[in-house]
């Protein structure tokens, strides 16, 4: 039931919520995240972002999460689009959305399925400095903790 | 072709190693991701500087994420990463 | 800093969102509730629903109930968008947008607005049915519940 | 025009009242949210259906939500309107 996409092209959000809910009378509410390139890291001004996946297992991890929310959460549906390649600051890199006929579901559902798109997914952030530099994004111990308050992911 | 392993390289793994994807014929006495790791650490240069560091490297095991102690078997497409930082 | 508007035209929720992010950033998130017309309620199908607000008072307390999440949350912007008069099973009720450099601030935020906004600001929704007859909205204990969680709005 | 109140109705208040709005002139003896309503329901049939039933009756006075206990001058705003309901 969930959409899934990894894509080059920039997001649309706008149109994901509209097909999430076209013909979907039976939604109350949609919950969504859109995490955004910030333009300066450690003090640093940053002029781009890489974004490097494993294709196929993406696709994969991105599907057992959302799979993830629709048993945890009474969803009537689940969007959950990932840009890659390169982007520029305040562009959108990720789009989550969970829809449900109650309001707490879908917010629930939303920050679960962040906490572990951001954890449990195959994907890598490079950042490109106004300095000239470049550096691999480290995984944040907070990014860990957030998404470890939801649980273990079951063996597959 | 069954006795290969198809390894993959990702983010700064795969920039010190200098390439993203390469079959190996299946290394005599190999049978975890740790001792893949032992065996690959001794293939040169990029291979150390990607293996041979505090940094921590996670691993998977045709597609789904492995601990440093699972089995490793011929045909299998084994993928070495540092943790991940998407979303 | 609150966008906050009423409005009686449907609602364009890609337009709003992109209007918060513009030459923004400094954004890392921005957490979103879409509340929408559902089709049903009490086994009774919703041919249409009427939003009664009280002009001057609800932008007011849309006003307050935004500087309580800018006060709490390190928000960076948050829109807040309800629309009033008619409107169709499916179409877009109300929209919430939280922006901030960290998502759980983000989410966090969006919560906490859309529990207050349904609980404190003056909107009343009426129900149109399909079998010709037509109800005002009970209030729910749930979403008193829901808004009592975040604790008392200050006296003004 | 100081010494009266300006009087707003809400959702089915307003339905059974027949108006949403009205001035009048400040009641004799009124000096609270309480008073106001008991006075109130002795105007009318409409009145009577609106306030003199056991569902919750909120206010707002001068566009701040208020209890029934609070007070109630000349030149001010009130409203009635039952529990909200948006989002």
């Amino acid at each position: 039931m969930a959409t899934i996409r990894v894509q080059a092209a920039p997001l649309d959000v706008g149109a994901d919520i509209a097909a999430l809910i076209a013909d979907r009378h039976d939604i109350g509410g949609v919950g969504s995240f859109i995490g955004t390139v910030r333009n300066t890291a450690h003090g640093r001004r940053i002029t781009a972002m890489t974004l490097e996946h494993y294709p196929g297992m993406t696709e994969r991890a991105m599907a057992a999460i959302a799979a993830q929310a629709e048993q945890r959460w009474r969803l009537l549906g689940c969007t959950l689009v990932h840009r890659v390649g390169p982007m520029l600051p305040g562009e959108t890199i990720v789009l989550v959305l969970a829809a449900s006929a109650h309001r707490q579901d879908a917010l629930e559902a939303t920050a679960f399925l962040i906490d572990w798109l951001k954890t449990r997914a195959p994907f890598w952030k490079k950042e490109s400095f106004a300095d000239g530099g470049e550096a691999w994004v480290d995984a944040r111990e907070a990014d860990d903790l957030a998404a470890a308050r939801w649980g273990a992911l079951p063996a597959p | 072709m069954a006795a290969t392993l198809h390894l993959l390289y990702f983010a700064w793994l795969r920039e010190r190693i200098g390439t993203g994807e390469e079959h190996v014929a299946m290394p005599a006495g190999v049978d975890t991701v740790a001792g893949l790791l032992a065996w690959l650490r001794g293939r040169g240069a990029g291979y150390e500087a990607a293996f041979g560091t505090a940094a921590p490297v996670r691993c998977a095991i045709n597609q789904e994420f492995a601990t440093h102690d699972a089995a490793v078997a011929a045909g299998d497409e084994v993928a070495f990463f540092p943790p991940v930082t998407g979303g």
